[in-house]
C-alpha cells in the first residue's frame, strides 16, 4: 500500500493532527480521492495547495501518475519562485 | 504657459509645445516618440534616461524640456550610425551585457560618453563613472568588460 | 573569468547549445528600439493614476469623488467596491496557490487599508497633471487603526489586528482568539531532544533580516482598453501574460477568451512582476471611460506599494559531534506576509536544511501578516531568509569545531539517494560537485590582506517545471520561427532559438523565437521559478522534434523510401536506403515543396514538465571592513553553481552574477526604513541603496554542470539558486574580519562599527 | 491645476524682478538637480521657474585677483575639469564632484547645493572651510555673504523674497596651503553623506600649521565650523597624537540627529574618523607646496 507522508501545509487541520498514512490506491488522482473519503476536505486542500513528491521527484500535478504499493509520497507546500 | 522649444536631436533639428513642468525625458518620450531614454526613477538616481546635452551626460529626467532650447542632444536612438551598430552596441551583445535590458539605453549612453573623454579607461574608472547607472540584472561584470572590450577596440581603430 | 567544468558525457556532439550567439533581441535592446511598458501608445489614451493611502492601517468610512468627477478632463474613477465581489478562493496562475479577494483587495482596497501606499482609488483624465489634481479632489475620510509593522510586534498576542476574523492555522488545537500569524507550519524528522543530548558542541542565534524589494528598474506599466463589446486589451510588462489575463478575468468577472494581454518587454521582474496591481484598475477605469487607459507607476509608488519579500527573523539552534557531524537543528523561521497572508516562509522552512543530512530536526514556520505592503515572490522566495541564519549558524559551528567550512559541509552533505529535509529524495544533485569546484577554486586558498575576512556559504533552491507551450513553424525558405508564451526576461529567446536550432540542425540565426499575446499561443505559466529554459525549452525542444519527424517522413514521400529510412543529419534529410542513392534534401528543400508533401510543416507542444533538477550554489567572498568606519568592500567573489546544462552560458552565468550582487546589495545595504506611522522612510534608490558599479568587483561564475536526465539538453533551472548564498557568505565573512559574528542584516556601516567597538 | 510659468531671463537684475514678482511660489532653477526632484516629488509646487543659465557670468569659472569666480550655474563636472581651480582648491572640487553621478555632475551646481540648505550637502563643508563668499542679487541690489550664513537650517536659507546666488567666490590660495574633503556613504557613489569633514591647511615653511578651518558637514542642523579642532592642528605638523586630540575636538562639537541615514552616535565617532584622515590629506598636499 501506498505509504504518503504529509511534510508541511496545513493538512493537519483536516487529518487532526496525522502526518503519515497507508493508503489503497493506484494513481495519484484515487489516492486524493481516498484521502478526502477519510479527512473531508484534504483532496480539495491537496489539489490547490500542495505538490506531491513520488519517489523523489515532485510534481505539482500528478493526477495521471500510477503508483506501486512501494511508492512513497511526501505532500509538500506547492513551489512557485521569483 | 507652454513654451514653444526649438533643440537639436541626435543631429536633426526638432521643435515642440513644452509645459513648464514637463522634463527634457518626457518630452523625448511623449512629444518626440524617442522612447528609447526610460525613466526608472525620475529622480536621477537609475541613469536609465541618460542623454547627453551639449557634450555633457546628463539624466533627462533632471533637466526641463523648457532648458533644452537651442541646444544639442543626443539619445540612443542617435548612437548607431544607420544600421551600423557603435562599437559599445555590438560589445554589449557580444559580452551578454544586458539581461532585460530595460538600463542598457542609458548605459550605453553614459558608456560612450566615457569612451568619448575617455578613451584608454581602467575598470575601476569605468565603474566609477557608470555608478549613476543602476543594473539590477547582470551585476555589472559583463557590462564593465563590454566597455573596456568596446574601448580596446576603439583605440585599436584608431591605430590603424 | 568563467570556468566551465565539463562532465564527459558521451555522444556530446552539441553545435548550438553550449555556445554563446548574440541573442536574437539584441539589436533592439541596445538600440532603444525595444517596447517595454510605459514605451506603448495607443491613440486616445488616458492617463490613470492611484490614490494611495497615507495611513499603515485605517478604516475607510467614506470615499467622495463628486468633486473629482466634476473635474474637465476627468473620464473615469474607479474604487474598490466597483470591482465584483469576490469569494475568498485559491487561484492558480501566478506564484502557486494565491487567493484571488487578497489581489483584488490589494489592487483597490475596500473596508480597510492595511499599508501605507495602498490603492484607494484611481482616476483617468485627460493629461497627467488633470489626473493629479483629480487625486487631489477625492476625499477620503479615514479611521486610522493601531498599526503594526514589525514581525514579532505583530505575532504578539495584544497586536494591533489586520484581520479580526483571522485564526492561526497549522496549529494542533484550533485557537480561541484570532492572530496575525496565518499561519504555522512545521517539517521534523527524528527526535530533537535525543539529537541533541548526543551533540559535542551546540552553536544558536538569532538571526534579522529586513524586508528587502526586488529592485526591477522598469516600474510597473500597462496599458488597458475595454471595448464596447467586452473584448478587452491590455499591454503590460510582467513576468506572464497568462497570469494577468487569469487574474484580471476573476478580478472584473470578465471570461478569460475576451481578454488578449500582450507582453511588453520586461524590464526585470525578479518574482516582482509575478501578479497584477494595475492591470485590472486600467481595465476598469477603461470601461468606465470608454477609451485606453494608460497606468506607469512611479519609483515611490513601486516601493511603497509592491512586493517587497519578507522581513524575517530566524533562529537557529544546531548540535554537532566533536567530528562535525551534525546530529540535530531546530530552526524557527518568522517572516512578514504584509497586508495579507502568503509569505514564502513554507519554501524558507523546506530550503532551510536543504543541503545537509541532519538525523533530527524540526523547523517551524510563521506566517505573519502585518501592516506593510503584501509581499511578492523575490527570487527563491524565502530561500535567501532562513539560508542566511543557518548558514551563518553553520560558519559558527565550524569555528567552534575548528573546521574548514567546506570539510564541514561536505561532512553533512546530502548526495544522490540521500531523502530531503522537506521529504523527497535526491537525484542527480551536484551539490558536492560544487563544494569540489570552490575547494579547488585558487580563490579559496589565496592569501587574505589585513581587515579582509572569507566567507562561504550554500545555498539550495527545488527549481520548477510546470505548464508551457510552444510551437515551431518552418517558413518556405527554410528558416523558422519559434512562438513561446514566456516573457522574456534575461535571454530566454536566444536559448529557445538555441534549442530549436539544435535539434533542426539550423544555424541559430535563421530561428526567429518570438514571444506571443495569450491569443496566439496556448497557456504559459509564468517566467519564474527558474523554469522557462527547463519546461518551455522542453516545449520547444519536443516541438522541433516532431517537427523533425514530420520533415523525415516528408523526405520519405519524397524519394518513396520508408521513413526508417531517412536520418536527420545537420538540417537535411539523408537517405539511407542504398539502393536509392539520394542526395540529401535540406530543410530548405523540404520546405519549398511542403503543399505537396501535406501543408504548412509545423508543430505546437503543450506540456506539464516535470523533473526539474534542483540547484545548489556555493559562494565564496572576501570582504575588507574599515575597522573605523565600518564600510564593508566586497573584494573577491566567486559564485560557483550546478546548472546541467549552460544552453547559452554567458546567460547562465549573467544569472549567477546579478542574483549573487543582488544578494550581496540584500546584505550590506538595502532595506525597507518605516518611520514610526508605519510609513516607509526610503521609496527611493537615493536612500534604499541597491549595489551600484563602483561597489563590487568582477563576480567569478562557475558553471558546474551535473546534468539533469530529464531535460532534453540536461539543462536545470538556474535563476534563482545564486541569491540564496550571499547574504550569509557576505555575513560570514565580515564576521570573520572583525572577529564577532554578525546577526542582524543589512551590515551597514553603524551596524559594524557598532559591532566592533561592542568587541 | 496649479499653473507653472519658466522664465530664463538674460539678466541678474531681470532675474531678481521675477523672482520678487512671483513671491513664495518662485524659484531659481540652476542646475535642477535639487529643483526637479521636489517638484516632481510634489514637495514644492512652484509657480514660477526662473533659469538663470542665460545670465551672463552665470556659467563659468574665472580668475579674479587672485581667487576664483565661480557662476552659479556652473555645473560640477566644468570645476573638475578647471585645471587651476582644482589645483588651487582641490578639496572644494572633490567635495563638490561627489555629489551624485556623472550624470548629476553633468548638471549640478555649488549653489545649488548651497541654497538646497541641506545639511548633508557636500560641497558646503569644503566652502566654509575655504571661506568661500557668495554673491548674492536681490530686487534690491547685490550682497556678499560668507557660504555658512546662506543655509540656517534644513531647507531654510537666509535669502529674502527675490534673492539668487549669482556667483560663488573663492579667495586667493596662499602659499603651502590646501584643503580636502572626505565623507562617509554606505555605498561607494550615489548616496547623501553621513558625515562630512572639509580641512583648510596653512603652513609654514618649516611645515607647522599656521592657519587650520575645519567644517563638519550631517551633523548639526547647518555646517559647523569646528574651531576648537582647528584651534588643535594649528601649530603642529599633524602628527598622530595631534591627530587622535583632533578626533576628540571634533566629535565634541557634533550635534547630530539619528535618521536612515545613520545614528548620531555613529555620526559622531565618523566625525573623529575623517577629521584625522582629511586633516592627514590636507597637510600632505600643503606640505608637497612647500
Amino acid at each position: 500500500m501506498p505509504h504518503v507522508v504529509v511534510a508541511g501545509g496545513d493538512c493537519i487541520r483536516f487529518t487532526g493532527g496525522a502526518t503519515s498514512f497507508d493508503v489503497e490506491a493506484d494513481t495519484v488522482r484515487r489516492l486524493i480521492g481516498a484521502l478526502d473519503e477519510r479527512y473531508p476536505g484534504l483532496g480539495e486542500y491537496i489539489d490547490k495547495r500542495m505538490a506531491i513528491s513520488i519517489d523523489g521527484e515532485i510534481f505539482q500535478d500528478p493526477g495521471h501518475v500510477p503508483l506501486t504499493p512501494e511508492t512513497e509520497i511526501y505532500l509538500i507546500p506547492k513551489i512557485g519562485g521569483g | 504657459m507652454k513654451q514653444h522649444v526649438t533643440a537639436t536631436v541626435n543631429g536633426d533639428p526638432v521643435e515642440f509645445l513644452s509645459d513648464p513642468g514637463m522634463t527634457l525625458l518626457d518630452a523625448l518620450r511623449d512629444e518626440l516618440g524617442l522612447t528609447g531614454s526610460k525613466e526608472g526613477c525620475g529622480s536621477g538616481d537609475c541613469g536609465a534616461c541618460s542623454v547627453v546635452v551639449d557634450g555633457r551626460l546628463v539624466c533627462s529626467c533632471l533637466m526641463l524640456a523648457a532648458e533644452a532650447e537651442g541646444h544639442r542632444i543626443e539619445t540612443i536612438e542617435g548612437m548607431a550610425e544607420g544600421s551600423v551598430l557603435h562599437p559599445l552596441q555590438r560589445k554589449f551583445i557580444e559580452h551578454a551585457a544586458l539581461q532585460c535590458g530595460f538600463c542598457t539605453p542609458g548605459l550605453l549612453v553614459a558608456a560612450k560618453a566615457l569612451l568619448d573623454s575617455n578613451p584608454d579607461p581602467s575598470e575601476t574608472e569605468v565603474r566609477y563613472w557608470l555608478a549613476g547607472n543602476l543594473c539590477r540584472c547582470t551585476g555589472y561584470d559583463k557590462v564593465i568588460r563590454a566597455v573596456m572590450d568596446a574601448g580596446a577596440e576603439m583605440r585599436q581603430a584608431r591605430v590603424a | 573569468m568563467t570556468d566551465v567544468l565539463d562532465r564527459p558525457e558521451a555522444g556530446d556532439t552539441l553545435r548550438v547549445v553550449g555556445t554563446r550567439p548574440a541573442r536574437p533581441d539584441g539589436v533592439d535592446k541596445v538600440t532603444g528600439r525595444a517596447t517595454y511598458g510605459a514605451d506603448f501608445t495607443m491613440a486616445g489614451q488616458l492617463v490613470g493614476k492611484i490614490l494611495r493611502s497615507p495611513h499603515a492601517h485605517a478604516r475607510i468610512v467614506s470615499i467622495d469623488t463628486r468633486k473629482a468627477r466634476a473635474l474637465p478632463g476627468v473620464k473615469a474613477i474607479v474604487i474598490g467596491t466597483d470591482f465584483p465581489d469576490q469569494a475568498s478562493e485559491e487561484l492558480a496562475g501566478g506564484e502557486g496557490a494565491s487567493n484571488i479577494r487578497d489581489i483584488a483587495l490589494n489592487c483597490l482596497a475596500r473596508d480597510k487599508v492595511l499599508y501605507q501606499g495602498h490603492a484607494v482609488a484611481a482616476v483617468a483624465a485627460t493629461s497627467s497633471s488633470i489626473a493629479d489634481a483629480a487625486l487631489a479632489l477625492i476625499d477620503v475620510k479615514y479611521e486610522v487603526l493601531p498599526h503594526v509593522t514589525d514581525v514579532e510586534a505583530a505575532m504578539a498576542p495584544d497586536a494591533p489586528l489586520l484581520d479580526e476574523t483571522r485564526f492561526t492555522t497549522g496549529l494542533e488545537t484550533k485557537p480561541d482568539k484570532p492572530s496575525n500569524i496565518a499561519s504555522r507550519m512545521q517539517l521534523k524528522r527524528g527526535d530533537l531532544a535525543d539529537g541533541f543530548a548526543s551533540a559535542d558542541v551546540i552553536v544558536e542565534g538569532r538571526y534579522i533580516t529586513p524586508a528587502v524589494h526586488q529592485g526591477y528598474i522598469e516600474p510597473h506599466a500597462c496599458v488597458a482598453s475595454f471595448g464596447a463589446d467586452g473584448q478587452c486589451q491590455v499591454w503590460a510588462s510582467s513576468q506572464g501574460q497568462f497570469m494577468i489575463r487569469a487574474y484580471c478575468a476573476k478580478i472584473l468577472n470578465i471570461e478569460a477568451s475576451d481578454i488578449r494581454v500582450t507582453p511588453a518587454e520586461i524590464g526585470g521582474g525578479f518574482g516582482g512582476k509575478t501578479t497584477v496591481y494595475i492591470e485590472p484598475v486600467a481595465l476598469a477605469l477603461s470601461k468606465q471611460a470608454g477609451a485606453p487607459v494608460k497606468i506607469v507607476m512611479t519609483r515611490d509608488e513601486v516601493f511603497r506599494a509592491t512586493g517587497p519579500t519578507s522581513g524575517a527573523v530566524i533562529e537557529v539552534k544546531l548540535g554537532a559531534k566533536s567530528d562535525g557531524t551534525i546530529v540535530a537543528a531546530d530552526v524557527v523561521l518568522k517572516y512578514q506576509a504584509g497586508a495579507f497572508p502568503g509569505s514564502p516562509v513554507g519554501a524558507g522552512a523546506m530550503t532551510a536544511l536543504a543541503c545537509y543530512n541532519i538525523p533530527n530536526f524540526l523547523i517551524t514556520g510563521y506566517d505573519v501578516v502585518n501592516n506593510t505592503p503584501k509581499v511578492a515572490a523575490y527570487r527563491a522566495p524565502g530561500a535567501p531568509i532562513s539560508a542566511f541564519g543557518v548558514e551563518s549558524a553553520v560558519d559558527e559551528l565550524a569555528e567552534k569545531l575548528g573546521m574548514d567550512p567546506i570539510a564541514l559541509r561536505l561532512k553533512n552533505a546530502v548526495h544522490d539517494g540521500d531523502k530531503a529535509a522537506y521529504g523527497p529524495t535526491f537525484k542527480n544533485i551536484g551539490y558536492v560537485e560544487t563544494l569540489e569546484a570552490i575547494a579547488n577554486h585558487p580563490h579559496y586558498k589565496a592569501p587574505l590582506g589585513p581587515n579582509q575576512g572569507r566567507g562561504l556559504a550554500v545555498g539550495f533552491w527545488f527549481n520548477v517545471g510546470g505548464e508551457s507551450t510552444a510551437a515551431v513553424n518552418i517558413v518556405e525558405d527554410g528558416s523558422a520561427v519559434v512562438i513561446s508564451g514566456n516573457p522574456d526576461i534575461g535571454g530566454s529567446r536566444a536559448s529557445m532559438a538555441m534549442m530549436a536550432a539544435e535539434v533542426l540542425g539550423l544555424p541559430v540565426e535563421h530561428v526567429r523565437p518570438i514571444v506571443a499575446d495569450t491569443a496566439s499561443i496556448g497557456f504559459s505559466m509564468l517566467t519564474g521559478g527558474s523554469r522557462t529554459t527547463f519546461a518551455t525549452g522542453m516545449a520547444v525542444t519536443q516541438a522541433a522534434q516532431k517537427v523533425v519527424e514530420d520533415l523525415k517522413r516528408r523526405a520519405a514521400e519524397i524519394w518513396d523510401v520508408a521513413v526508417d529510412k531517412v536520418e536527420w543529419v545537420n538540417g537535411s534529410a539523408v537517405c539511407l536506403d542504398a539502393a536509392k542513392a539520394k542526395p540529401d534534401l535540406t530543410l530548405a528543400a523540404i520546405a519549398g515543396q511542403s503543399a505537396k508533401t501535406g501543408g504548412p510543416i509545423g508543430a505546437t507542444i503543450a506540456l506539464n514538465a516535470q523533473g526539474a533538477g534542483p540547484g545548489f550554489g556555493v559562494h565564496l567572498c572576501d570582504v575588507e571592513v574599515d575597522p573605523e568606519t565600518g564600510h564593508v568592500s566586497v573584494v573577491r567573489y566567486t559564485a560557483a553553481q550546478d546548472v546541467g546544462k549552460a544552453i547559452h552560458p554567458s546567460y547562465v552565468e549573467g544569472q549567477v552574477q546579478g542574483g549573487a550582487v543582488q544578494g550581496i546589495g540584500w546584505a550590506l545595504n538595502e532595506e525597507y526604513v518605516f518611520d514610526g506611522k508605519g510609513a516607509m522612510e526610503n521609496p527611493g534608490f537615493l536612500d534604499y541603496r541597491m549595489p551600484v558599479a563602483s561597489d563590487l568587483p568582477m563576480i567569478d561564475a562557475v558553471l558546474v554542470e551535473v546534468a539533469n536526465p530529464r531535460h532534453p539538453f540536461g539543462a536545470k533551472g538556474v535563476g534563482e539558486v545564486p541569491i540564496v548564498p550571499p547574504l550569509a557568505a557576505v555575513g560570514n565573512a565580515v564576521s570573520r574580519a572583525i572577529g564577532v559574528r554578525m546577526h542582524d542584516l543589512p551590515l551597514s556601516p553603524p551596524r559594524v562599527r557598532a559591532a566592533i567597538d561592542a568587541g | 491645476m496649479s499653473q507653472l510659468d519658466y522664465l530664463a531671463p538674460a539678466s541678474a537684475e531681470d532675474a531678481a524682478k521675477a523672482l520678487a514678482a512671483g513671491g513664495d511660489t518662485a524659484r531659481p532653477l540652476s542646475g535642477g538637480t535639487d529643483l526637479l526632484v521636489q517638484l516632481r516629488a510634489g514637495r514644492l509646487k512652484p509657480g514660477l521657474i526662473v533659469d538663470l543659465k542665460k545670465i551672463p557670468g552665470a556659467i563659468g569659472i574665472r580668475e579674479e585677483a587672485g581667487g576664483f569666480v565661480i557662476g552659479a550655474a556652473t555645473s560640477g563636472a566644468a570645476l573638475g575639469e578647471h585645471a587651476p581651480l582644482v589645483r588651487a582648491w582641490p578639496g572644494v572640487v572633490e567635495a563638490t564632484n561627489l555629489i551624485g553621478s556623472t550624470q548629476i555632475q553633468g548638471r549640478a551646481s555649488m549653489a545649488g547645493n548651497i541654497c538646497n540648505a541641506s545639511p548633508a550637502a557636500d560641497s558646503v563643508p569644503a566652502l566654509v572651510a575655504a571661506r568661500a563668499t557668495c554673491v548674492v542679487v536681490g530686487p534690491t541690489g547685490r550682497r556678499t555673504v560668507p557660504v555658512e550664513e546662506i543655509p540656517v537650517g534644513p531647507g531654510r536659507t537666509s535669502l529674502a523674497p527675490g534673492e539668487f546666488v549669482l556667483e560663488i567666490r573663492l579667495p586667493p590660495r596662499g602659499f603651502h596651503a590646501a584643503d580636502a574633503y572626505l565623507r562617509s556613504i554606505p555605498r561607494t557613489e550615489m548616496d547623501i553623506a553621513v558625515v562630512g569633514v572639509a580641512v583648510n591647511l596653512t603652513l609654514g615653511v618649516d611645515g607647522v600649521i599656521t592657519d587650520a578651518r575645519i567644517a563638519l558637514g550631517a551633523v548639526g542642523p547647518t555646517v559647523i565650523v569646528a574651531r576648537e579642532a582647528a584651534a588643535v592642528l594649528v601649530g603642529t605638523r599633524a602628527e598622530d597624537d595631534v591627530l587622535a586630540r583632533l578626533d576628540e575636538a571634533a566629535r565634541a562639537v557634533c550635534r547630530p540627529i539619528s535618521d536612515k541615514r545613520g545614528t548620531a552616535e555613529f555620526r559622531t565617532k565618523i566625525t573623529g574618523v575623517l577629521a584625522r584622515r582629511v586633516a592627514t590629506i590636507a597637510y600632505a598636499r600643503a606640505k608637497e607646496r612647500i
